[in-house]
């Protein structure tokens, strides 16, 4: 039988040692009543062979368009070594690491990880990863709102230029524990939140959320925005791109003390497009917040003849142990993920991870380049950008799209459902995957398609 | 052991060791960003080359146990075998590449797959729609429960504030209920295994929002009065939440639908065998009759016959929302798709006549040997329950000894300490694809170590032996805390 | 520096170490004269995101066509497990076992081949593999030349329908010794040789090659022509399809006493067609013989403490030990191939190969019965075949082909450059990968072609 | 340990199990196969579950040493880093599915890669053409002796029956002389490992038809005397043949043409860094000058400017042949390029100087150590020589014990016994994958070896004590032949 190894004469002795005469009669416990008698809804079995041409020619159907999409998913390079060693069976086909003395390959693993995320962002903790950025910034919410002890409130300033994705993600997790959102409205010219408009009484909050790039690419003065949100006893809880991170000032630099807590998408490090998902939230704080920190979190210790190891801590803040009382109902992470982004940092080591955001940042210029110089683009944002930028066409977006899709091409994120505001405006990135020549190709068939 | 062998890789790390082949050769200039936000210093990273990284990575892999190399008995976790063609299908490019934003006239080989699992969930747990975007159970159950209060708060019935949860329930139950603004209470488990039914009676009302139940429950036997207890947290207005993570011990027979559940939420990790990834990803799709299909969490695939598309917030306006940026995570999906095509509806019933054979086996073998059960007198599911209190008391040799043990013997051990209302509990679940010689082997070793425990027992105590550190000390990794590698 | 792990600073140390200033004075033995300036012809250093890049383009440029053709090179599925598994670092990045107690996995894994191998051959032992099928065919020529003790000659008794590229490649190397071939004709009404056809007085010969399949994909009375070679005292070497093994009679059965030496391509057994390689040969013979064949051999001893363990063995035969007396040259093999096919045969078991076997052979009777219902298509040979078929068109060849291949079909192997008495004529192969929809498609696109 | 984790696969085999999903479920009937031709027996194999197997060789991957897992300085082998890169890229579907005899339109991408793979390793040796064709470095060489035979025979220079070779060569060397129909003549080493000049003069005549010569040698130095030795051989009609094993060595530094050699094979799974799959596969490309050419193996790869074309019989009539059914080992290749873009000419003239800085610092260091070198006096080349004579005689601790020692450290062996002139042994190549600390760290366990053998000879002769067997009976092996399992 496919998968099982079971032969007629085991399954004979078996039922003998049991002493019932079938399998059948192992189920005589559930009511006969209940009983279920076939499944017609699934398909018959098939073999390898089948299935395998099956999934070939699915995944060819979808394209491998030439990407200048970002909007929370980015198209990177991923070096060879990261999923031949990620999926390895010893890696791939673990459970969550409970027997820390067998497990100590993924657990130290994961040590390195949140040493490697606690530097990027420049805080003192990191946790061992949530499901993506988006839950990962309610569940930045959540723990603000526990941990700010200065303020009472269930109140969160959320800048309307947070991915519009992630804001809804965060509502529909965190609203039915009564926290409310406070939208603040982005500077029409520059993209950003203008600190100049922020209220000098803006009463009490418990926190603010500061994304960084923001959802149209251009970044905010996170030093400001921190230094006033401290000042109103609020956390700070950033956003962060984090290939932008060895670039940009990181979330434990922000202003005069840093922000309390980072949150994001950890995608950008390793792990493919992919429809979107398996991709991994990452989270960090400062120490004094650690025991609000949802998520597991692995500590170095010793064994009984002092030899260094790793093990799952503080698992007091955990579901298993503090059930209703604990920091997240989150059990099962996204570990297979941190395993491809740790060795994919690793790979890069910090050198490479500048050239990425360096070069991401200049394909993204390149491109703004030859796009605006097309008769009817312009760029919409006045905003220092790192590698995504909202343009305006003075054509319809969808037409363009679609005339762009014949043509292979993404050709970015059509903005205007989320913001009716920015009509025909396309949200563009070009990562250091796009060679000039992919840069030339789009702005040659975007003037065709513009100039009809 | 050769040098670098439990050397961090910080500690491998020099610096102007570089590795450039991964990064364009190029460092262009940072250009148009006001110097108050750039990065002043360089991150510290490790500085290796692709080889050091190789090689330690390759080792420290070779430091776990997994399912490819170990037999993996955890209970409720449903460790099994992870078919090989379900990682390289699902990690065809075509499936990489695709941008979760892609057009749908992009997207027609992708979302066929996504559509047709949403229709094989529906079948196999009985349920009248089903979505997919919950990201592991938790988080399923944090949708289920949601849309639970979605429902009573549609109806404007706001007096439902507690949700009703068995003392033998997965910590994540209670974790939601609070997370979806709920206080629990607990239902206590009779001596048979199943729910306190009067118990219940007592409890339920009309502030019961709903009853979070798993069945077969976590003891490792099936709630035989499954029926009762829906009536009775129905006509108190309650809906019924069913936790997945068990249904690989009832797929095909019996479906948590028929059963009278309003809500599930099911592991895709466990029953449809994606595999754990040492802590994930998982998948924890959630299927509903028919009240709670409005408030399912978006997106969703539909299909008109012709052409596969999303269903959103525009299609679905009373959705709870959504759940993670995109679509939760696609890739696990994928797998368990193609694992669903492997089985095929034949296969699909065989995984819970099988892991329940083999659970019963052990369970009977763990009589002949002398264990005491939790439910001597049950059925075992596809899982059950030894205790070793008797062991502990007469021999000093407790639950986490005899696991630790078992490292040494090259076998993982069972989920220990869970259900927490049965002391030192020993949760085995062997699985439909272990063979009758690997279940013989460790019941052998059940009682080897016994026999240890009973000859020198602070040798048992002492264990593990055989593996890269003895064992570890957990209070001085919580009270010294060291999360994160300095350089001195 | 890529794939270089020294700093500057640790360069310097070394140098000091050794006591010299630069790392060019390290090859101040070369004679100035010779030194070498510059690398024009190789191309500047890419990154492996460009490598990457241009692979994919490479590799698509290819196409994948739907495949009707065989002719030692066959499209089998191959589990997803045989090359996950093959590739992990430990198989795939480990020498030759010299070490054997640091190369216990690979030695174990080669004596499970031996076995199976043997097994399937119905012979005593297996080598641990050669280069590929024809040059294993050229080695055990030499051998049957070596082992044959009742023999003098170096005639070898070559069928006219072995594989052409077999014949060239044994010639190439073989004939340098003195060898030499006598071609047997094929009878050309059946396409096999006829056994009436055999002198009565052959005169000595060192060994009869008995082709099974046949090039034509017909099958020979192998029995016959084993037991007429014995009779003249000569060796019988088979060149044989590894999964037909599965359904007909193996070479050990031929006759009255099997066939001497067997060998064949492994590259049905779980190595994707990649272009030619690599595959691998294998070669059993009669226990009488193990001394003489080439190739690693790998044996079960035990160590020092009475535990089972496996180590190379009978190195006496090879170069590294008697060095110009060694029954061949080979050193390096192809171990990665052995490796996948164990894994392939040890996932399919006797079951799935036979299951295989007679899929094939059912697909391309069905093909068959497609294609000759078609006007001006007609079978060549009236032996029984396997999976290959000759059929003869009415129409010229090429250009039936250069019409297929527009249509993504392989519809074959134009035979005609290599046996010109054979004009028009393809062979043509239907593996258990091809559906009835395949055949479907095949058939139709070749009625309109042929329509025309 | 667990169970199975020492069985065979065959002992873990049931009758009646089976894995069904690897071919089609259906069993047709085998029509029109007279009886006698049809298989009576089912052939013994391993019935075994998926996940038996996968669980099996995952363990039994576990048992070996490998370059991503441990220093392997075996000499002569060149065990570097192998490019991840190179795999996934050579086994892209559109690589791994293409038909041998695809026609060249639906092969231009595949030929593109192997004429430009062509065309460097011309620049790299410096020769006029080469042939990718061979399947290792023995074949390689094979291509080579028969080209130059074939090249004195079409000059009808039939005196020619004696090839030339030094007695530090490689085993295959001389085998494949043989292989080519010639004689083989020793030729003796002087005592700064260079060929003995005055040696070479006596022997070579009329009956030579060439000499074959590793360069750096197998000694681990650079042969001074090339020119003066290739001018000996030219001049009495003899042909230069180059072993290119060791071209890691040189890479950019100098070439084998430039060097006045006629022909010579590369190891491109040594100098090129393709895997070595624990034996193979490998590949050996043959260069020429001008008037080796018409002898080439066939296929070649030809461009003209357009399109990318097989050379075969046809277009070369004088070709030796054919040396495989198809193209020799093309995935290897494939690799071979790859690896050779990802270097580019910047990266391969590092390739020898920093294999060669590693070897010489190694060297440097055994000397601080007191170890005897067989060169002390000569620059290491990529590899240099240890002799553990005066171990072996002091103390009774010889190469071997050292050898087998090294592992409990997790260092794999330098190459032991080879070069056969050199008494005890160890030729060192650590390549310019390794790191200092590595380097280190080997050269503090041989000293620490060392120690061990002088204050307890017999635990060192004891060795290996951590691998999965103690030493094994090689003895025992060879006398009570078991190659192949049976059941009992
Ligand atoms: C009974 C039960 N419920 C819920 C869960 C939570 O599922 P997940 O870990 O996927 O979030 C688990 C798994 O650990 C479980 O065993
Ligand atoms: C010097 C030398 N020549 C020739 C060879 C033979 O090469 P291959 O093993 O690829 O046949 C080797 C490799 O072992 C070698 O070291």
């Amino acid at each position: 039988m496919p998968y099982i190894p079971h032969t007629e004469e085991e399954v004979g002795q078996m039922l003998d040692t049991i002493g019932v005469d079938s399998i059948e009669d192992l189920f005589d416990e559930i009511p006969a009543s209940l009983r279920h008698k076939s499944l017609d809804g699934v398909p018959t079995q098939a073999t390898e062979m089948e299935v395998t041409r099956l999934m070939h020619e699915r995944a060819a159907l979808d394209g491998q368009p030439l990407c200048f999409m970002g909007a929370g998913a980015y198209d990177h390079h991923i070096p060879a070594a990261v999923w031949q060693i990620t999926t390895r069976g010893e890696f791939y086909t673990a459970y969550t690491p409970y027997q820390a003395e067998a497990s100590q390959g993924t657990l130290q693993l994961l040590y390195e990880y949140q040493t490697m995320m606690a530097n990027l962002n420049a805080l003192d903790v990191s946790n061992a990863s949530l499901y993506d950025g988006a839950s990962a910034m309610a569940e930045a919410i959540l723990m603000a709102v526990r941990a700010n002890r200065k303020s009472k409130s269930k109140r969160i300033l959320m800048p309307a230029n947070v991915h519009p994705a992630y804001r809804k993600t965060a509502e529909a997790i965190v609203t039915n524990q009564g926290i409310t959102f406070e939208l603040i409205d982005y500077d029409h010219t520059s993209g950003c939140i203008d600190p100049a408009s922020l209220p000098t009484e803006p009463g009490d909050f418990a926190a603010l959320i500061i994304p960084q790039p923001n959802f149209f690419g251009t970044l905010e003065d996170v030093n400001v925005l921190t230094d006033w949100a401290h000042k109103h006893k609020a956390l700070v809880v950033g956003v962060v791109n984090p290939i932008a991170l060895a670039v940009l000032v990181p979330p434990g630099e922000w202003g005069e003390s840093g922000a309390d807590i980072a949150c994001g998408e950890g995608q950008p490090l390793g792990i493919p497009m992919s429809s979107g998902g398996p991709f991994y939230g990452f989270m960090c704080c400062k120490q004094a917040y650690v025991r609000q920190m949802p998520g597991r979190i692995i500590g170095r210790t010793v064994d009984l003849d002092g030899k260094p190891g790793y093990t799952l801590t503080l698992q007091a803040r955990e579901q298993h142990i503090r059930r209703s009382k604990a920091t997240s109902n989150i059990c099962t992470n996204q570990g297979l993920m941190i395993t491809a982004s740790t060795i994919h940092m690793a790979l890069l080591g910090a050198e490479g991870l500048e050239r990425v955001a360096l070069s991401c940042h200049d394909n993204t210029r390149k491109l703004i380049e030859k796009l605006t110089s097309i008769d009817g683009v312009e760029v919409v944002f006045s905003g220092a950008y790192f590698h995504e930028v909202l343009i305006r066409l003075s054509a319809p977006v969808p037409e363009v799209m679609r005339a762009l899709y014949a043509q292979n091409i993404l050709p970015g994120y059509a903005i205007q459902d989320d913001y009716p505001e920015l009509e025909n405006c396309l949200l563009v990135c070009a990562t250091e995957m796009r060679t000039d020549s992919d840069i030339e190709t789009y702005a040659s068939h975007l003037q065709r398609v513009m100039g009809k | 052991m050769s040098s670098g062998i439990n050397m961090l890789i910080f500690e491998q790390s020099r610096k102007g060791r570089t590795n450039p082949s991964q990064a364009p050769f190029e460092r262009p200039e940072l250009t148009g960003i006001p110097e108050s936000l750039q990065r002043k210093k360089r991150v510290v990273m490790a500085e290796t080359s692709e080889m050091q990284t190789v090689r330690h990575y390759t080792r420290l892999s070779k430091k776990n146990f997994s399912i490819d190399t170990h037999f993996y008995p955890l209970g409720s976790c449903t460790m099994k075998y992870n078919p090989r063609a379900c990682n390289s299908l699902s990690m065809l490019p075509g499936f990489l590449s695709r941008h979760p934003y892609a057009p749908d006239s992009m997207s027609q080989g992708y979302l066929s797959c996504m559509y047709e699992l949403q229709e094989m969930l529906k079948d196999v747990t009985g349920m009248k729609e089903v979505s997919l975007t919950p990201a592991a159970g938790a988080q399923g159950e944090f949708a289920g429960m949601a849309m639970i209060r979605a429902y009573h708060d549609s109806r404007n019935d706001d007096q439902r504030t507690e949700v009703l949860v068995p003392d033998a329930a997965h910590g994540t139950n209670p974790a939601t209920a609070v997370m979806c603004g709920y206080k629990v209470r607990e239902i206590p488990t009779n001596d048979q295994g199943d729910v306190d039914l009067e118990a219940l009676k007592q409890v339920v009302g009309p502030q019961t929002a709903g009853l979070m139940l798993t069945n077969p429950s976590t003891l490792g036997v099936f709630e035989r009065q499954i029926e009762a207890i829906a009536g009775v947290v129905h006509e108190a207005g309650g809906l019924l939440y069913y936790d997945g993570a068990n249904l690989n011990a009832i797929l095909g027979k019996v479906r948590p639908g028929d059963m009278g559940f309003d809500v599930i939420h099911m592991n895709l990790h466990k029953t449809f065998s994606t595999p754990h990834g040492g802590g994930g990803p998982g998948a924890g799709p959630v299927g509903v009759n028919e009240r709670l299909k409005p408030f399912l969490p978006v997106p969703m695939v539909a299909y008109d016959g012709d052409h596969y598309s999303w269903v959103t917030e525009k299609e679905n306006p009373q959705t709870i929302g959504r759940l993670s940026g995109f679509m939760g995570n696609a890739g696990v999906l994928l797998r368990a798709y193609i694992y669903a095509r492997l089985l095929g509806r034949e296969g699909m019933v065989r995984v819970s006549e099988y892991s329940t054979l083999n659970a019963n086996y052990m369970l009977a073998l763990s009589k002949q040997k002398g264990f005491d059960l939790a439910f001597p007198d049950r059925r075992a599911t596809h899982e059950f329950i030894i205790t070793l209190k008797r062991q502990a008391k007469d021999l000093g040799v407790n639950t986490m000894d005899f696991a630790k043990r078992l490292l040494d013997y090259g076998f993982h051990a069972p989920t220990t300490y869970f259900p927490l209302l049965i002391p030192e509990c020993l949760l085995v679940e062997p699985t439909e694809t272990e063979d009758k010689e690997t279940l013989d082997a460790f019941m052998d070793v059940m009682a080897k170590i016994e026999q240890e425990a009973r000859d020198d027992p602070e040798y048992v105590k002492g264990a593990p032996y055989t593996q890269p550190v003895r064992r570890l000390d957990d209070v001085r990794a919580a009270r010294e805390l060291d999360l994160v590698w300095k350089s001195e």
